[in-house]
């Protein structure tokens, strides 16, 4: 539309306005991007909007659509629901806005650039890592035992994908799943259940931060350090000294903040009607003792 | 002595007898000082709004509000209904996201629009049906019933969505419930309107709106004049329960897509709506026009304090200070002195 | 006094946990009839009443309405019968106004039934105020702020406007002034008249002797006496509902 | 007649008058019905999970259960109190997510643990005080103000964090908190029993207590017997919140992190097992043991169910039908028709 | 009686809404002397009462106690003075036991004060409704099961344990039996005689004749007749209630 911010665009004389809405700012990975976005954009001189939906996809959609209403010049979004963040996004679109989508990928004309990791795919890495970790290191059968938060799409979908390729390690039994609602004393509470119920487990995977973290705190309180090989995704202090202390063997860290720097720069570059690539990846790292080292500086 | 009774004579009784009739008015706004306090309080607060942020005042902001609200606005009517008999539901936000999950499951199983709609309706109108009856007819908590059917209703979301988020192809006019504009006016807001109306005319106009202040007000005293208390406490879950089930298709023909969590915390923003709106928790007292205002001064707070861009780390601070602020305005300014009921 | 009594009721028993509130009453209670209900308090007058009127239902014996068993499961099939009663606790909804609570249950409609006639129901309701001689600020008052006798006096005209074969008056007139009592004394003998039945319990014994065809006396949740006013003198009712226990008989 | 006043004599008043005194043990079962329905079906359920799980009638287990639950039970009892003065207190919660998070910010940039545990206490005594000042002598809904302050506090939480969760580095007493174990018994565990000693002492043998249950019953008529109520409110919504963060320390020290959103529902686990005991959401009647039976009620459905392998996908649906059978069974079973309040 | 009165209330006004319940009340009470206060329902005299007790606030006009000017902001300052109400409405707390709410604001400690001596107080309290003649099945059982009268006794027990100076009693008797409004009317020459002033409001005018030193007339919020006793017989007591208003003066 020709309305006065977009045709600022081209001058130099106005500030940009990017709006970024995110999923919550409960967990590490949001918290980082958040952060990424904000420094870059000081960077860059650009003005950033930050809108939190705590989760709730409805609100994700109103957050959207007040950012159209209020003729951001573009906007970065972490969905919630895939699905569901699709009609907002095609509000945007039909006012011109460029919509970046990070982190969840979401399937629509609507979005002009995806920046993200694919979740499944990097889970699927992790359950390959799995099942070459048990073929050279356990004599008897591996017995996973799963924390995970059946609240989040994202989760889920990593949680999936990491059961669907640790099965092709025969002699591997799922105890059970059990779900921390993507809270940590939730998790806690649950996998601690799970270990008492099934205290054969030797494997376990968490799904998210808050997961790994109630996992590790449960670990800890049943003294189980020597029994189970934890495997997950994110990183926290926890998680780390897990890493150190040798239970915890490996775990997939995202680079969140690189989502939010990424974001922005993609987002000004559409907002000055630059071409960008439609997607642009961004690589996880799984962290094992080997390389724990050089993320010890983010959880001091 | 004689002097005193001199006086009398000028106080005879007829004045009294009098101005009896004819004061439904002044009566209405004594009685209604809260709902004209919280009416006040969002006036201000939106001309607040107007002035610190240019994309407030505006009328795709307005119209944007209506549609972001039906769902509360229709829910909110029938849980002033339920609370006012001194119940409570809790469950609606269970609902909405079952209804929201299976309104898409069915969609996506082949079923036809109008099937599924009408499908996703009775299921709401019997999860309701049985919170009402073990309530009414087996006497357990409100409190303890709803939750309880919150906790399994959510789990029955979860199992027919499987976690994940499922896209609706639905016909045109079941898509236009969440997403179609009649000469601009959001359709869900359009519903909302006549839901709020109709809502407040069985309240105020209805034999069933009077048993419903009745059971909140005394229980006992309804059943001694031979109503059927049991029958309109299980009517209202029902309803309520009918009501969140159709949110529930609203948010999702909004979204586009069915989920298990959409309807999280739903619950306690359209109780919150209600009782700030005026509605007594301990049953007796409901105003419909309250709860309406409650669901709109929780919603613009909401909407202009993103409007003019808060940090998301302060913004819930502000949120919680507006509301209290709000509230102990309309109760101390304008509704002058506190309630007598709690 | 016609041969079958309007109300029956035989070894009517009630216990609330470890107290025994009635135990084995009988009543008979003929057309047109005042029967005075007295006993000490705590006697289980009230009690008794709330079976009859279908609050409560007795751990045991029966009752006959015009010769016919009956069973009254709640409020709602007393009513069926015509039995109506003032409440003891007046049983008002305090946040409800003056004209809803005098016509609770029975409210005029209009529209297609589908409506309240409100204003029909607040004409009515003065109307009926008046009657009774009760001086209330407003129909649209709500009941919460009346005053004790103010609120009595709703009680009261919502049982009298509910057309009743068998009225139920359980210390109708407590709270009442010296003019509303009068008026109240007169309202029982008017629907005397008309044969209806009327259970009256006070403690006014004086007022028994205006209005009563027949005295029983309740003791500790049974029948101590029954018997015509005329056998009545004051002394001897109060002897009856007090002294006696001790030594007189 | 003759022969009714024969009988009489046999009736005489004195009987009544000897049988007065000493009845309290049986009004006690009279009264507690409700509690003793609740304990049985807490048997029942857990010979129930003994039976199906080899796990559950372990010693690890229980003791593990106990430290699990060592938060609520703390939490639980000045719920009670808040709610038996016909009050309820939303922002335990978020109360406890602040307490948490400020504790591991605190000895993060250098406090002692003494000094960090203290400061946090105080914090949430202040908190709950601003909440007992706003609704005691603003006279405001306890709904709408701790609904209120659980959303800025929560707000303060993420401020606080910035959304990390933050590592703990506390003494060895303070961990000891939330992990140690004296004689294998969580030292939480013991904490919470005192707590729950102390409290039913309050309640049941002080006068404090009583004009607590008399507050709920009628308000007015505590006032008008001279007791200062609003101080009494005040002081539960105190107490509350100082509890709340308490807990907090206990959960953040079991973490070894703070972060601003372990309270995530709290505020519901606990209103319901306090609900769930017996306690009345309209006021005046009040139990400690039944609250925390109520707690062990959900904590038990919770552990068994994870014990027996449910899968998560169904165990929501299983939860809130056990709970909605297990309060069913309960009043209808063990405690004799329903309740005479609701 | 003495020069200065035990409690003077001057130009006392309250309005509720719309609503003037009074007018501008003139009223004295000297020590030892019992004033009834009669009016018609709705006349102002439980509000009057309430004013005079803390609960309510009066909008306008003075108070002096024992000659010192007060202003009573709630009824705890009311009991400071020894001012002790019983009211209209009993204002029990029905989840309570009897003698909690006998004792209610005034439990008896033990252990360095800290707990309820309840053993202590479920004896006194049994004394105290022993003293009163009331039969009530335990001083155990909560106060939501008693009966009307039952109730009405706890209520007047709790106002008399508290040792007051001035006793205010609104329709003590309005739920009593015989018996219990003789003890109740011995209570009132019982406490007089130490020096205590009662003011009594009651429909029972023949109580009135009984025990009361004086007789104050209430109509429309407005004090309309105010003199001894002695100047009163029943007819002309009833029409300074009643009918001088329409025509005898
Ligand atoms: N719901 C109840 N639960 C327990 N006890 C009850 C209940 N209702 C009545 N009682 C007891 O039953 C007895 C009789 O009570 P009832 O109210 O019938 O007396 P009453 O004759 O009407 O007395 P009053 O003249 O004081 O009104 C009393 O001892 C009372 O405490
Ligand atoms: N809280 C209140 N709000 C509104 N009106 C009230 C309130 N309290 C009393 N009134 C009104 O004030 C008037 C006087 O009431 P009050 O209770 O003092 O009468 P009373 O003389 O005690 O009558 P009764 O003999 O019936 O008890 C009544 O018309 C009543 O409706
Ligand atoms: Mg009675
Ligand atoms: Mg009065």
């Amino acid at each position: 539309s020709s309305n006065g911010k977009s045709s600022a665009s081209d001058g130099k004389s106005k500030q940009l306005t990017i709006g970024f809405v995110t999923i919550n700012q409960e967990a590490y990975f949001f918290t980082e991007s958040i952060r990424g976005a904000q420094e870059q954009a000081k960077k860059m001189g650009v003005k950033l909007v930050v809108q939190n939906p705590n989760n709730d996809p409805v609100k994700q959609n109103n957050q959207i659509e007040n950012l159209v209403n209020q003729k951001v010049d573009a906007i970065i979004v972490d969905s919630i629901d895939t699905k569901g963040v699709i009609p907002a996004m095609k509000e945007a679109a039909n006012a011109h806005i460029p919509v970046i989508s990070i982190d969840a990928i979401v399937k629509s004309d609507a979005v002009s650039t995806q920046i993200g990791v694919d979740n499944a795919e990097s889970s699927k890495e992790l359950g390959q890592y799995v099942n070459k970790y048990i073929k050279d290191n356990m004599k008897k059968p591996a017995k996973l035992g799963v924390v995970g938060a059946l609240n989040s799409f994202i989760q889920v979908m990593r949680q999936n994908a990491f059961l669907d390729t640790v099965k092709q390690t025969p002699s591997l039994k799922v105890v059970n799943i059990v779900d921390g609602k993507n809270v940590q004393q939730t998790a806690m509470t649950s996998a601690e259940n799970l270990m008492t119920g099934h205290p054969e487990m030797n494997i376990a995977f968490a799904s998210g931060e808050p997961a790994l973290i109630g996992l590790a705190s449960a670990v800890k309180s049943q003294h189980k350090e020597k029994k189970l090989s934890v495997f997950g995704w994110d990183l926290s202090k926890q998680a780390i000294q897990g890493i150190d202390e040798g239970w915890v063997k490996a775990v997939i860290q995202q680079h969140p903040e690189k989502f939010g720097s990424e974001g922005v720069k993609a987002a000004v570059k559409l907002a000055k009607k630059q071409k960008v690539a439609k997607t642009i990846n961004a690589p996880v790292t799984i962290v094992t003792k080997d390389n724990v080292d050089q993320f010890k500086h983010l959880f001091k | 002595m004689i002097e005193a009774k001199g006086k009398m004579t000028s106080v005879s009784k007829k004045p009294a007898t009098t101005i009896k009739q004819n004061k439904a008015v002044p009566q209405w706004i004594a009685n209604n000082k809260q709902i004209i306090g919280i009416f006040a309080v969002l006036v201000i607060l939106s001309l607040f709004f107007s002035v610190f942020s240019n994309s407030f005042a505006t009328t795709g902001n307005m119209l944007n509000m209506l549609q972001q609200l039906a769902a509360n606005l229709i829910v909110c009517v029938f849980m002033t209904l339920v609370i006012t008999t001194s119940g409570i539901d809790l469950s609606v936000g269970s609902i909405l996201s079952l209804a929201s999950a299976l309104i898409a499951v069915l969609i996506k199983a082949g079923l036809g629009s109008f099937e599924a709609f009408l499908i996703v309706l009775i299921v709401g109108a019997i999860v309701g049906l049985i919170n009402g009856v073990v309530i009414s007819y087996l006497s357990i908590p409100p409190f303890i019933v709803t939750l309880a059917s919150m906790i399994y209703i959510q789990g029955l979301a979860l199992l027919i969505t499987g976690g994940y988020s499922i896209g609706i192809d639905g016909s045109a006019w079941l898509n236009a419930i969440g997403q179609g504009r009649v000469l601009n006016i959001p359709v869900s807001a359009i519903i909302a309107i006549v839901v709020v109306v109709v809502g407040w005319g069985v309240l105020t106009q209805t034999r069933f709106g009077t048993y419903v202040i009745g059971i909140g007000s005394n229980e006992e005293s309804v059943r001694r004049s031979g109503v059927n208390i049991k029958k309109i406490k299980m009517l209202t879950y029902m309803f309520s329960g009918m009501a969140a089930s159709f949110a529930g298709i609203v948010l999702a023909t909004r979204l586009g897509s069915g989920s298990s969590n959409v309807g999280t915390g739903f619950e306690m923003a359209v109780i919150a709506a209600v009782v700030l709106g005026g509605t007594s928790l301990f049953g007796g007292i409901g105003t419909m026009l309250g709860s309406v205002f409650g669901v709109f001064l929780i919603g613009v707070i909401d909407n202009g304090l993103t409007l003019m861009n808060v940090s998301p780390y302060i913004i819930q601070i502000i949120q919680g200070s507006v509301l209290l602020l709000a509230v102990i305005v309309n109760t101390h300014v304008f509704s002058g002195k506190s309630l007598k009921r709690r | 006094m016609a041969a079958t009594p309007r109300i029956e009721m035989k070894e009517i028993t009630k216990s609330f946990g470890r107290i025994q509130s009635l135990r084995g009453v009988n009543l008979e209670l003929y057309s047109g009839e005042v029967l005075g209900l007295v006993g000490d308090n705590g006697a289980g007058k009230s009690t008794l009443m709330k079976v009859l009127s279908g609050v409560h239902l007795p751990d045991g014996g029966s009752m006959k309405f015009e010769g016919q068993p009956i069973r009254l499961h709640s409020p709602k099939e007393a009513k069926n019968y015509q039995i109506e009663t003032i409440f003891q606790d007046l049983a008002l909804c305090d946040t409800l106004d003056v004209a809803s609570n005098l016509f609770l249950g029975r409210e005029p409609l209009r529209l297609f039934n589908r409506l309240i006639d409100k204003k029909k129901m607040h004409l009515s309701a003065q109307q009926e105020l008046d009657r009774l001689g009760v001086t209330i600020p407003s129909t649209y008052a709500t009941v919460e702020n009346l005053s004790g006798g103010q609120r009595q006096s709703v009680a009261i005209a919502r049982a009298v406007i509910n057309n009743p074969k068998v009225l139920i008056m359980d210390e109708p007139t407590a709270a009442l002034g010296v003019k509303e009592v009068r008026m109240v004394l007169e309202l029982i003998k008017k629907v005397k008249q008309s044969g209806v039945s009327v259970i009256l319990i006070t403690h006014r014994l004086r007022d028994l002797f205006e209005v009563c065809d027949r005295i029983t006396v309740l003791y500790e949740g049974r029948i101590i006496d029954n018997r015509p006013i005329t056998d009545f003198t004051m002394e001897t009712l109060v002897e009856s509902i007090t002294a006696e226990k001790e030594a007189v008989h």
